[in-house]
């Protein structure tokens, strides 16, 4: 690879800490050329992402420490020139956009003044920035951009900020772009827009581009090379195409086995009595309607899925349904209750009966709380179970259930991983012997492998335990995967629903259709195709 | 970006090392802790103890200077404009001050707390009532309360508390609501309601515990506070008088001493810094210890375990 | 309301204003200890008030020698005589112009006295007149007959109590007095400053200060400090123990006096041998350059030695605790609760260190075998307990008060404190009330006599009080002026006593 | 924001009643004025002629509605003790006060924020750490301990300012210097914290990123964010100095509504302390509005 632009060779780097040192990455090597696109794959925690905050100089020194290796660009070794000089580089010859742009953009400046001070802080001219600025914003697709320079972070939606993030780093031309993540916030069909954008611009600027992802579609869909890594090595490297269809190492099979969307299509158990019966749900909230009169049954022991993009009102309807919000008008009956207007009392009830797991167990989890008081919090509130010695005892199976083991009983939330804490959630939620679990993106937030794992779980609690589900996710192939019946809702409408065979295989509304399309495949030849047949279209 | 990844797996000990031998690694920490002890048992025991010595005057032989053994150890540190051991004073100051100090804290921190959670849990109007209240307390200058209760109900330490603390209350009221009105949106709130939580519960079990180190940190910061509030009471002529003896009150009759017997003021004054920076230095160090979440900073350095 | 002129005024007045520093030579500077709230002529026996008022911007009519021993002379009038009847013809001084320019004549004094005593304006002076009627009649513009109900035998010393106002005064207070004196008001800034300028117009000799400015410090040590930086001349209050350097700091009796106010109707201190007891227990000596100043005298009587009938021969209670717990058992044993709980109450910044001398007393009466505690109070409170009536169900008080006469006369002390209709009286002895009635009408020789009989018989026969001290003032004097304070300073600062080195 | 401005001058205004109410009826409770006025010896005569004068022989409702009254003419009544309007009396000290506490919090601002910004940025070193103990220090030593100790080594030792008074901008120094420190220690360590933590945002990284300088990192991009919680405790301080800095206006002879207010609560001059609350409470009630307008011109995310 002697074309190679920016080249990363041997390089490790340990992280000091409190408890101890850890090896973040460990003799990793990468290089990318004018023009290509290098995907570095990995899941969280695999240090994916510390060899590209090396190459900007971002990674805090201390506690990180960069043990050995080298960075080449043009010639210099990133890691040894100065400060000042490396300030130099960042920004004008090597630029990076960040997941969760509404973070990464300052929320007090108007997005105009980021944008501006790209150059200026370069020491090119404001009124040349200003041209610039004016024209990239322009060309990545945002309406008006004289006015939305004036406008703040916050005015803009997420994949508006995402857009004006890539102007910002291509303002000085860069050589090479890092992008961090970038369409991980995103819902698919702007996911699908972003990454064509970044194609679009890479082709006219020939620029290299480093895409950190832990997702295989978008490597699928825009890499021309990846590199698999895992706890701070590379495992594997290669073409998209070799990687997915003849993965060599291990971890590379089985992140592969895990992409969802791959399993059997689950039917419905047509002879299941009617649990829950909603009728012309609606919500507003000022101007905006939130529900515009939703209706659907549901029976015993099924998955019911709701998908829909953000602002679609599928999470608006998990809440009213669980009084978190009063609707304004409509009916939800459970077992002949209305859930939309019984009192205290019998709500009370219900919130045995119905539960919930939310999309961030880091939040939904009290870090104050142990995980015992945690899941035994429940029947300190329906008075249930007295026994402290039969609480302990059914908590630890509780646990064994989700896949946990009784030692970990009195630790913290914040000692777990992301799918551990998942767990505990989804145990906390079975403490009650609920008949539905309402799960509002209870996968997104993991990894590939663990949010199989966490589905498997599920799917195994409802067919041995008889549970309801309604699954509220925006991730087609989970949804493939568990559910055996789809709501496709949008702007607080069911769009269309049915069993999930017909929904994925025979969509019949164009939204369907449009939404599955843009849903990335793993499988770079399918991606390909699918760009091929949009193409010729 | 390499997290820690702190699964179970890497976990060696359950609860890891007790607080004690956390305390004992942070050496700024433990030397306050060790400060603020003494000062406790000082609190506690010194009026029995040293009552005597604190109060026996000796006209002709005051204003004794420090740092001299030839009347004993009570003298080390000088003796007073009435010839009473500083030392002794010193400590058995320490009663009333602590006293004054802890139950100002707590009245104002219980009372403005509790308001602070009913007004950021309830709904707007309670809430815009309380803030209101809020606001006339904050204007209500302290010392016409303390004109007003010490006329009225005359010179005590309740009473003195109870001066103190109602100017404190809206500190921990604003903060308290600040607070609530961010964590009542919280996830694990959300769930609990979900589970049929009550109000009750949810604010005992779910929002106090997150907003109490905020409370606690306010808390020692407002120990010194009342302290030198106590003092310029004191220096004003309406706070604690003689025979009653704080620190405050020494730094105040002191005062006029400054140029000629600098000990007088100096070693109170001394008392009350070295009171609020112990008890700063323990209340960052607490805030970090008792918090599940961020423990581990304390904990002994770990083999790696990724 | 407009917030902002007043704002930016007082920013453009802290960058313009010359320091004060710089000044003429025979201009001085004078730091005082309180702001006035008023500048009122007839507020002037308020010492804060008299201080910059009397006999510099008001004359009144006689005035006291302090400094010598001419006793009262002629200020305003040139000379007075008894007419009998309890008349008193006064003959005023001719060619007095008021700073307004306006002559001062008989029925000036006679608006001054109808101001003082109308019920439309509280004026201080009033109350040395509390039971006497006051008839004023102008026999021609320089002569005053002045009549009092009943015969008032100190009337020309009263005289020197009241300002002369010119007739036009309206009967509200003032905030730029008008007054015959050598010195004008020229600048009144609230919470800054007084000016007082020499007027040339003087009827008399012009003062050396052509000019004086007052300023206000409350912390005795600032005011010491700023006779020192220079930024002030005379600092007529200060502590003792600022008052450290000989060269500028000058001691001298205030006409202050300390004393524990006995209430006789509580018990234990309606009995003779436990009163004796308190006197014999505090040691009075050991105050004395410890807590307070040396200089300080040990008291024999409410008023100070420079007063009239002030007796040489009392001698101060010795100090013997062996006697005190003796009288105390002698009275137990007659069935006298000596154990009774006495407070000592004694109201904070009174005098300098006063919390001190309070615990100290208490420590010494408590060595005895009293049962007393010290009790501080504000000074409204302080007024409950010194003023009657008494608060109901209170037990045995002893007030630390102190008490101030720089009249001459023992009058305006022994009724209020030893009277049985006194207001601040712990007293009810029908012979003490007896004496008072006698000395008050006696005049001459005689009302010496008397008042020294009643000296001698409050302190040694009823020992009606413990009578501690006479105080000291401190004062600090910058070394470029020559002037010597003397006890009336507590009261007026006469500026034409000032000269220059 | 004005319908929000509306609110708050609404709320505030009932505030200042109920404020009011209390002040004047509570301080009633604190004795009786003509004692105080009126030397010890004088005549129960006299005392009740003042009482008569000053209306304060009538039933306290009476008292109360004659107040009320007169407050809606903006007459705020007299001064027991100076006979001349409260307000007059209020408003003269208010004009020493205001650019006394202006002056030391812009003092406080500048100077916690550049020093407590430079801390966070040097989180754990050794600046950061003497920082954060002068402000502790600073902040729990009694202020006329500082005060007098400043007047004995800058102006009688030193001669390098005057001891007290008003005079000239010399005057000032000293106690603008004594009023800094507890605020500063204060408002110093709220900005360490917020800054901490705004540096350790995300769009940091972006500036970063971006090849953006330090300082610049520091002074413009974070500064902004981390000055919101800043600006509340900014103005708890802030309302404590209007209230007047009695400590150090005794002491240096500084003639604000501190001094004011203790002098009139110790003497009973209820006018003149009814109307220092109410002009303090107002401009209290002014300064939070103010504080909400710089919230919102900081932070773009509160204006709607």
């Amino acid at each position: 690879m002697s074309d190679a632009l920016l080249t990363v060779k041997n390089l490790t780097v340990d992280f000091h800490t409190a408890r101890g040192t850890v090896h973040a990455v460990r003799n990793v090597s990468w290089s990318v050329s004018r023009g290509e696109t290098l995907a570095i794959l990995g899941e969280s925690g695999s240090g994916k992402s510390v060899s590209a905050s090396a190459v900007m100089n971002l990674l805090d020194i201390p506690p990180a420490e960069i043990v050995s290796g080298e960075i080449l660009y043009e010639g210099k070794d990133l890691l040894k020139v100065s400060p000042e000089e490396h300030r130099a580089l960042n920004g004008k010859k090597i630029a990076m956009i960040f997941q969760d742009p509404l973070g990464h953009l300052n929320p007090v400046y108007s997005v105009g003044w980021q944008i501006i001070e790209m150059m200026t802080a370069h020491g090119r001219p404001k009124d040349l920035a200003r041209k610039r600025a004016l024209e990239l914003i322009a060309r990545v697709g945002i309406p008006e951009p004289e006015k939305a320079m004036k406008k703040y972070p916050h005015q803009f939606s997420g994949g508006q900020r995402q857009r004006l993030m890539i102007a910002m780093a291509l303002m000085l031309k860069p050589d090479i772009l890092i992008a961090d993540e970038p369409t991980t916030a995103l819902d698919v069909t702007i996911q699908a827009e972003v990454l064509a954008l970044l194609k679009e611009l890479q082709a006219e600027t020939g620029m290299a581009m480093v895409l950190i992802t832990h997702d295989l579609g978008v490597v699928a869909e825009i890499a021309d090379r990846v590199v698999v890594m895992n706890k701070g090595v590379i495992v594997e490297t290669g073409t998209p195409r070799e990687v997915y269809h003849a993965p060599k190492h291990p971890y590379t099979q089985r992140l592969i086995s895990a992409a969802p969307g791959k399993g059997e299509i689950k039917l419905l158990d047509e002879t299941s009595p009617v649990l829950l019966r909603v009728e012309k749900l609606q919500k507003t909230y000022g101007n905006f309607d939130a529900l515009k009169g939703v209706s659907f049954n549901l029976t015993r022991g099924q998955s019911l899925a709701v998908v829909g993009e953000s602002g679609s009102g599928k999470s608006t309807l998990a809440r009213t349904l669980l009084r978190l919000e009063d609707a304004d008008s409509g009916h939800a009956y459970w077992k002949d209750k209305d859930l939309i207007t019984i009192g205290q009392r019998e709500l009370l009830t219900v919130r045995r009966e119905i539960q919930m797991v939310f999309q961030d167990p880091t939040q939904s989890l009290n870090p104050r709380m142990s995980v015992y008081d945690l899941i035994a919090e429940g029947w300190d509130i329906h008075k249930l179970m007295p026994n402290k010695a039969e609480r302990r005892k059914r908590v630890i199976e509780l646990l064994e259930q989700v896949g946990l083991a009784a030692e970990h009983v009195d630790r913290y939330p914040h000692q777990f991983s992301g799918g551990q804490r998942q767990r505990i959630a989804i145990a906390r939620a079975l403490a009650l012997e609920p008949e539905l679990i309402i799960c509002d993106e209870a996968v997104s937030a993991l990894d590939v492998s663990i949010q199989a794992q966490v589905v498997a779980l599920l799917d195994g609690l409802r067919q041995r335990l008889g549970i309801s589900f309604i699954f509220i996710a925006h991730d087609l192939g989970v949804v493939r995967d568990f559910a055996d019946t789809v709501i496709v809702m949008k702007s607080g409408e069911i769009v269309e629903m049915g069993p999930t065979e017909q929904i994925f295989d025979a969509p019949r509304e164009p939204y369907t259709q449009r939404l599955l399309a843009a849903n990335l495949d793993p499988d770079p030849d399918v991606q390909a195709e699918r760009r091929a047949a949009l193409t010729d279209a | 970006m390499a997290e820690v990844i702190s699964g179970p797996q890497s976990t060696v000990a359950d609860k890891g090392p007790s607080l004690l031998s956390m305390l004992w690694r942070d050496k700024l920490a433990f030397s306050s802790a060790i400060i603020l002890l003494v000062i406790i048992v000082a609190a506690l025991i010194g009026p029995t103890l040293l009552g005597d010595i604190a109060t026996q005057q000796n006209l002709r032989g005051r204003n004794f200077p420090p740092f001299s053994l030839d009347r004993g150890w009570a003298f080390f540190l000088g003796g007073d404009s009435l010839g009473r051991s500083m030392l002794a004073r010193l400590i058995v100051a320490a009663h009333s001050t602590i006293l004054i100090a802890l139950g100002t804290v707590a009245v104002a921190l219980t009372i403005g707390a509790t308001l602070g959670l009913v007004a950021g849990y309830a709904g707007k109007h309670v809430s815009q009532i309380i803030m209101r209240l809020a606001d006339v307390i904050m204007s209500f200058p302290s010392l016409l309360i303390a004109v007003v209760v010490l006329y009225v109900l005359g010179p005590s330490i309740p009473n003195m508390i109870l001066v103190l603390a109602i100017t404190r209350i809206p500190i921990y009221l604003r903060t308290t609501r600040a607070e609530v009105l961010e964590v009542r949106e919280r996830m694990f709130v959300q769930a609990a309601k979900v589970m049929g939580a009550t109000h009750t519960r949810i604010i005992l079990k779910h929002i106090l515990p997150v907003v109490t180190p905020t409370l606690v940190t306010i808390a020692t910061l407002d120990f010194a506070f009342v302290m030198l509030a106590e003092s310029s009471l004191s220096f004003l002529g309406i706070g604690v008088q003689p025979p009653g003896i704080t620190w405050g009150l020494m730094v105040s009759q002191g005062r006029p001493y400054l140029n000629t017997a600098w000990w007088l003021a100096f070693w109170p004054g001394l008392m009350i810094v070295l009171t609020a920076l112990s008890l700063n230095l323990l209340s960052s160090w607490m805030r970090v210890a008792l918090d599940p979440a961020q423990r581990w900073r304390l904990e002994t350095k770990r083999k790696k375990n990724v | 309301m407009n917030l902002k002129p007043i704002f930016f005024g007082a920013l453009m007045a802290t960058t313009s204003i010359v320091p004060a520093l710089a000044q003429a030579n025979t201009d001085i500077t004078v730091v005082l200890s309180e702001e006035l709230d008023l500048v009122e002529p007839c507020m002037a026996t308020r010492s804060n008030i008299g201080r910059v008022i009397m006999q510099n911007i008001s004359e009144t009519l006689t005035e006291l020698d302090v400094r010598g021993d001419k006793g009262l002379t002629g200020r305003l009038a040139e000379s007075w005589e008894d007419l009998g009847d309890g008349t008193w013809q006064f003959k005023l001084r001719q060619n007095v112009k008021f700073s307004d320019g306006s002559d001062f004549d008989a029925n000036d004094v006679k608006h001054s006295f109808g101001r003082v005593f109308s019920d439309q304006i509280t004026c201080e002076s009033k109350r040395y007149f509390a039971d006497t009627q006051l008839t004023l009649d102008v026999v021609d513009p320089h002569t005053i007959n002045i009549k009092a109900e009943p015969a008032q035998p100190i009337l020309p010393l009263l005289m020197s109590l009241v300002t002369i106002v010119p007739s036009e005064t309206p009967v509200e207070f003032v905030r730029e007095p008008i007054g015959t004196g050598p010195y004008a008001m020229t600048d009144w800034t609230a919470g800054q400053q007084i000016v007082l300028e020499r007027r040339d117009d003087y009827w008399g000799e012009l003062p050396a200060v052509t000019k004086a400015t007052y300023v206000f410090r409350s912390e005795p040590a600032v005011r010491a400090a700023m006779v020192e930086t220079g930024e002030a001349d005379i600092a007529p209050q200060i502590t003792e123990l600022e008052a450290t350097n000989p060269e500028t700091d000058f001691t001298y009796p205030n006409s202050e006096t300390v004393y524990l106010r006995i209430d006789q109707t509580v018990e234990p201190m309606g009995d003779i041998r436990v009163r004796k007891a308190l006197n014999a227990a505090i040691d009075r000596e050991a105050f004395i350059g410890t807590v307070l100043a040396e200089g300080t005298e040990l008291a024999t009587a409410m008023t100070p030695p420079t007063t009239l009938g002030w007796n040489p021969d009392l001698k101060p209670h010795a100090f013997d605790p062996e006697q005190a717990k003796a009288w105390l058992a002698e009275a137990e044993a007659d069935g006298v609760n000596v154990k009774a709980p006495v407070e000592v109450i004694a109201r904070t910044e009174n005098f300098p260190h006063v919390a001190e001398v309070g615990e100290a007393l208490v420590q010494m009466l408590n060595d005895v075998g009293f049962n007393a505690s010290l009790r501080m109070v504000e000074v409204a409170e302080h007024e409950q307990y010194y003023s009657k009536p008494y608060p109901e169900g209170r037990p045995a008080q002893l007030v630390v008060a102190q008490h101030d006469n720089s009249r001459g006369d023992p009058v305006f002390s022994m009724y209020f404190k030893y009277h049985s209709q006194g207001t601040q009286s712990g007293v009810n002895d029908p012979k003490a009330d007896e004496l008072i009635e006698a000395a008050t009408a006696a005049t001459g020789e005689e009302r010496a006599a008397r008042w020294s009989e009643l000296f001698a018989y409050v302190h040694d026969e009823i020992v009606a009080d413990a009578l501690l001290f006479h105080m000291v003032g401190h004062s600090r004097v910058g070394e470029r002026l020559d002037f010597k304070p003397t006890i009336a300073t507590n009261q007026q600062l006469q500026l034409s006593e000032i000269g220059f080195k | 924001m004005i319908k929000m401005i509306g609110q708050r001058a609404i709320a505030s205004i009932l505030s200042l009643l109920v404020l009011m109410v209390l002040v004047f009826f509570l301080s009633r409770l604190t004795g009786d004025p003509a004692v105080l006025f009126l030397p010890i010896d004088a005549t129960e005569q006299m005392k009740e002629e003042f009482r008569r004068l000053h209306g304060l022989d009538l039933p306290i409702i009476q008292q109360f509605w004659h107040y009320i009254v007169d407050l809606t003419q903006l007459d705020f009544g007299d001064s027991l003790r100076k006979a001349r309007p409260a307000l007059d009396v209020v408003l003269e000290a208010y004009a020493w006060t205001l650019p006394l506490a202006l002056i030391t919090m812009s003092l406080v601002v500048v100077a916690a924020i550049v020093l407590g910004s430079l801390a966070a940025f040097n989180v754990g070193g050794f600046f950061d750490r003497l920082v954060s103990i002068i402000s502790l220090i600073g902040a729990s030593a009694p202020d006329f301990w500082i005060a007098i100790v400043a007047i004995v080594v800058f102006s009688i030792g030193l001669g390098w300012v005057p001891t007290s008074g008003v005079g000239t901008p010399w005057h000032w120094i000293l106690p603008i210097a004594v009023l800094f420190i507890r605020p500063f220690g204060l408002v110093v360590q709220v900005v360490r914290g917020s800054m901490l933590s705004a540096l350790s945002s995300l769009y940091v990284k972006t500036a970063r990123a971006k090849g953006v300088k330090n300082t610049r990192l520091i002074f413009v991009h974070t500064l902004r964010n981390g000055m919101l919680p800043v600006i509340t405790v900014i103005g708890d301080q802030a309302a404590a100095m209007l209230n007047g800095a009695v400590i150090v206006e005794t002491i240096f002879g500084f003639p604000g509504i501190g001094k004011l207010m203790i002098d009139s609560i110790l003497q009973r001059d209820f006018n003149v302390v009814l109307a220092a609350i109410m002009i303090t409470a107002l401009a209290i009630f002014v300064m939070n509005i103010l504080i909400d307008i710089a919230y919102s011109v900081l932070d773009p995310r509160i204006r709607n």
